[in-house]
């Protein structure tokens, strides 16, 4: 088993990063391996709950929304750390606009990350 | 070692894999509309060709997630995405 | 007071929603009270989302473009944009026109007004 | 005097177009032109309440935060409206995370810009 | 008619602009990175000219925002921002 | 475990948070339990981030310039993304050191993780 971490700065709306996140994330778990992701910058956006864009594709990028895709890797897993400082930034309300299990950081923790994961990956 | 190349970092992204002599470069994202010159073998994201519709070279393999997870974790990696 | 649009969509297709959101700002801008006149032009990486092979449906483009066709708004490829890209008139979708570079820019310059996304 | 509409599809930390819709809507009151935004995509992030990021210069970006920038505008006249679907999309719960004054539209409110605006920059 | 040039939109913005025997070029945001090779006036944002310590050649004007919408006021203008 | 990293500047310093969240995140990593080493180097647009020129201070880069320095972590300017842009080596900030397109790429080959903003 190998430990991968996570680097993701990119949104949930300007890039695919997150969606390539969660696909690396998804295929390491089912792997069995460990899992961490740190989310910084726009990255702090990705888990926000409720997100709803009606009319879209099964097949495509938004089959389901961003945040419903990380609680499906935190259920089965990952740990899901956002910069604190990021979240401020955007007017994050932490502990209301968060569903259960995504934490919120600091860089400490992105340096442990890359003391202890075999692996980083940076999106 | 394996380089996960998008295009905006292509520019740096290449240039790192030129200079490994075991190098695999991994295109990934947009990074698959690009058709890099460099001695090292290419392979592209399934998905991400898939639905951009783009006919890949001969001489570029598809890559699933799955099988760029395994790589990884045989190999060290570095990303310019 | 009835507007002669031009929407230019400019990124690549996928892994962002500026191409689907920017054709669901054109048809509703085109249905709206002053039923304004809308031209999309493909231009730069856009380009690659008027092509036949691209996965509208994965893309989200595919109830967009029917009510933009509905409201008799036009999509347009941008020749000069696709020489750039190595993308050939073959490779574009049936439903959008190729215009060359001088076509495309004196729209763009003739427009009562212009967004892009 | 005109009318000016803006249209703003970027965010507040990827693009420096939140700022020049800022200036140029400020150099428009000045004059005493009339402003409206229509906050679109990423925009829609641009007025989220409570954005804090510590230790920024007075002579930069970040001077004050977006969404004090947006407030000033519209404590000055402007008109601010988001698009609901990307307030939605992001998860962005307008009631409790806007100011007051940021108002929830929808595209027509853009075709009407359009229609009755002198001038429309789309940023 | 005005044209507002940034850096990921020049490629079309440029062209537009090259068209219309009456352009004024302005330079906005990254924009101003760019020396445009065009027969028309040619100014670039003051303030972002300013905060990215850029030495503007001699034949570009830098310009305020004020000014900038003034100029908006009495003429059209093209975005490609 | 202590790690030797390389932190990848590659946008345009003004307009955007990258560069200076970027190295608000290379001091923060070098000032972890671990002590990291990092190497943080301007490549791609970032190179005009590293000139004398631009205003430090507006873009919130002073603060942790100075930090990073206090853990030992070092600047790199990336002399061929300093080519393509008609960057030149004087026009370089004093405690930034310019590498050779050989010696960056070696850099980042051999460090033991890489991040980019």
């Amino acid at each position: 088993m190998a430990y991968i971490g996570f680097l993701l700065t990119g949104g949930p709306f300007d890039s695919e990063r997150w969606r390539t996140a969660y696909e690396l994330g998804r295929a390491a778990l089912d792997q069995g391996h460990e899992v961490s992701y740190f989310h910084y910058l726009d990255g702090a956006l990705v888990p926000v709950a409720d997100q709803t864009l009606p009319g879209c594709s099964d097949s495509g990028l938004y089959d389901e929304m961003p945040t419903e895709k990380f609680q499906e890797l935190i259920a089965d897993g990952a740990e899901v750390i956002c910069c604190g400082l990021c979240v401020d930034a955007r007017g994050i309300d932490a502990s209301a606009d968060y569903p259960e299990g995504v934490e919120v950081g600091l860089l400490p923790d992105l340096a442990d990350i890359i003391g202890e994961a075999d692996r980083v990956v940076s999106l | 070692m394996l380089y996960l190349i998008d295009k905006p970092m292509a520019e740096i992204g290449l240039r790192t894999a030129a200079g490994d002599p075991e190098a695999h470069v991994v295109l990934i994202q947009d990074g698959v509309y690009l058709t890099p010159d460099i001695d090292a073998p290419v392979s592209a994201v399934a998905r991400d060709v898939d639905v951009r519709g783009v006919s890949l070279p001969p001489d570029i393999d598809r890559i699933s997630y799955h099988d760029v997870v395994e790589t990884i974790v045989e190999q060290e990696v570095r990303s310019f995405v | 007071m009835k507007r002669d649009v031009v929407v230019l969509l400019t990124r690549a297709p996928y892994g962002r929603v500026h191409i689907p959101e920017g054709l669901r700002a054109a048809r509703g801008i085109a249905a709206g009270f002053d039923m304004h006149d809308v031209t999309v032009i493909f231009t730069q990486d856009g380009v690659y989302g008027a092509r036949e092979a691209v996965d509208r449906e994965a893309l989200n483009m595919t109830g967009h473009v029917a009510d933009l066709e509905e409201q008799d708004g036009q999509m347009v490829a941008d020749e000069a944009a696709m020489a750039e890209r190595g993308v050939d008139e073959t490779e574009i979708a049936d439903d959008v026109m190729v215009w060359s570079d001088d076509r495309v820019t004196a729209r763009i310059r003739n427009a009562d007004k212009t967004l892009d996304f």
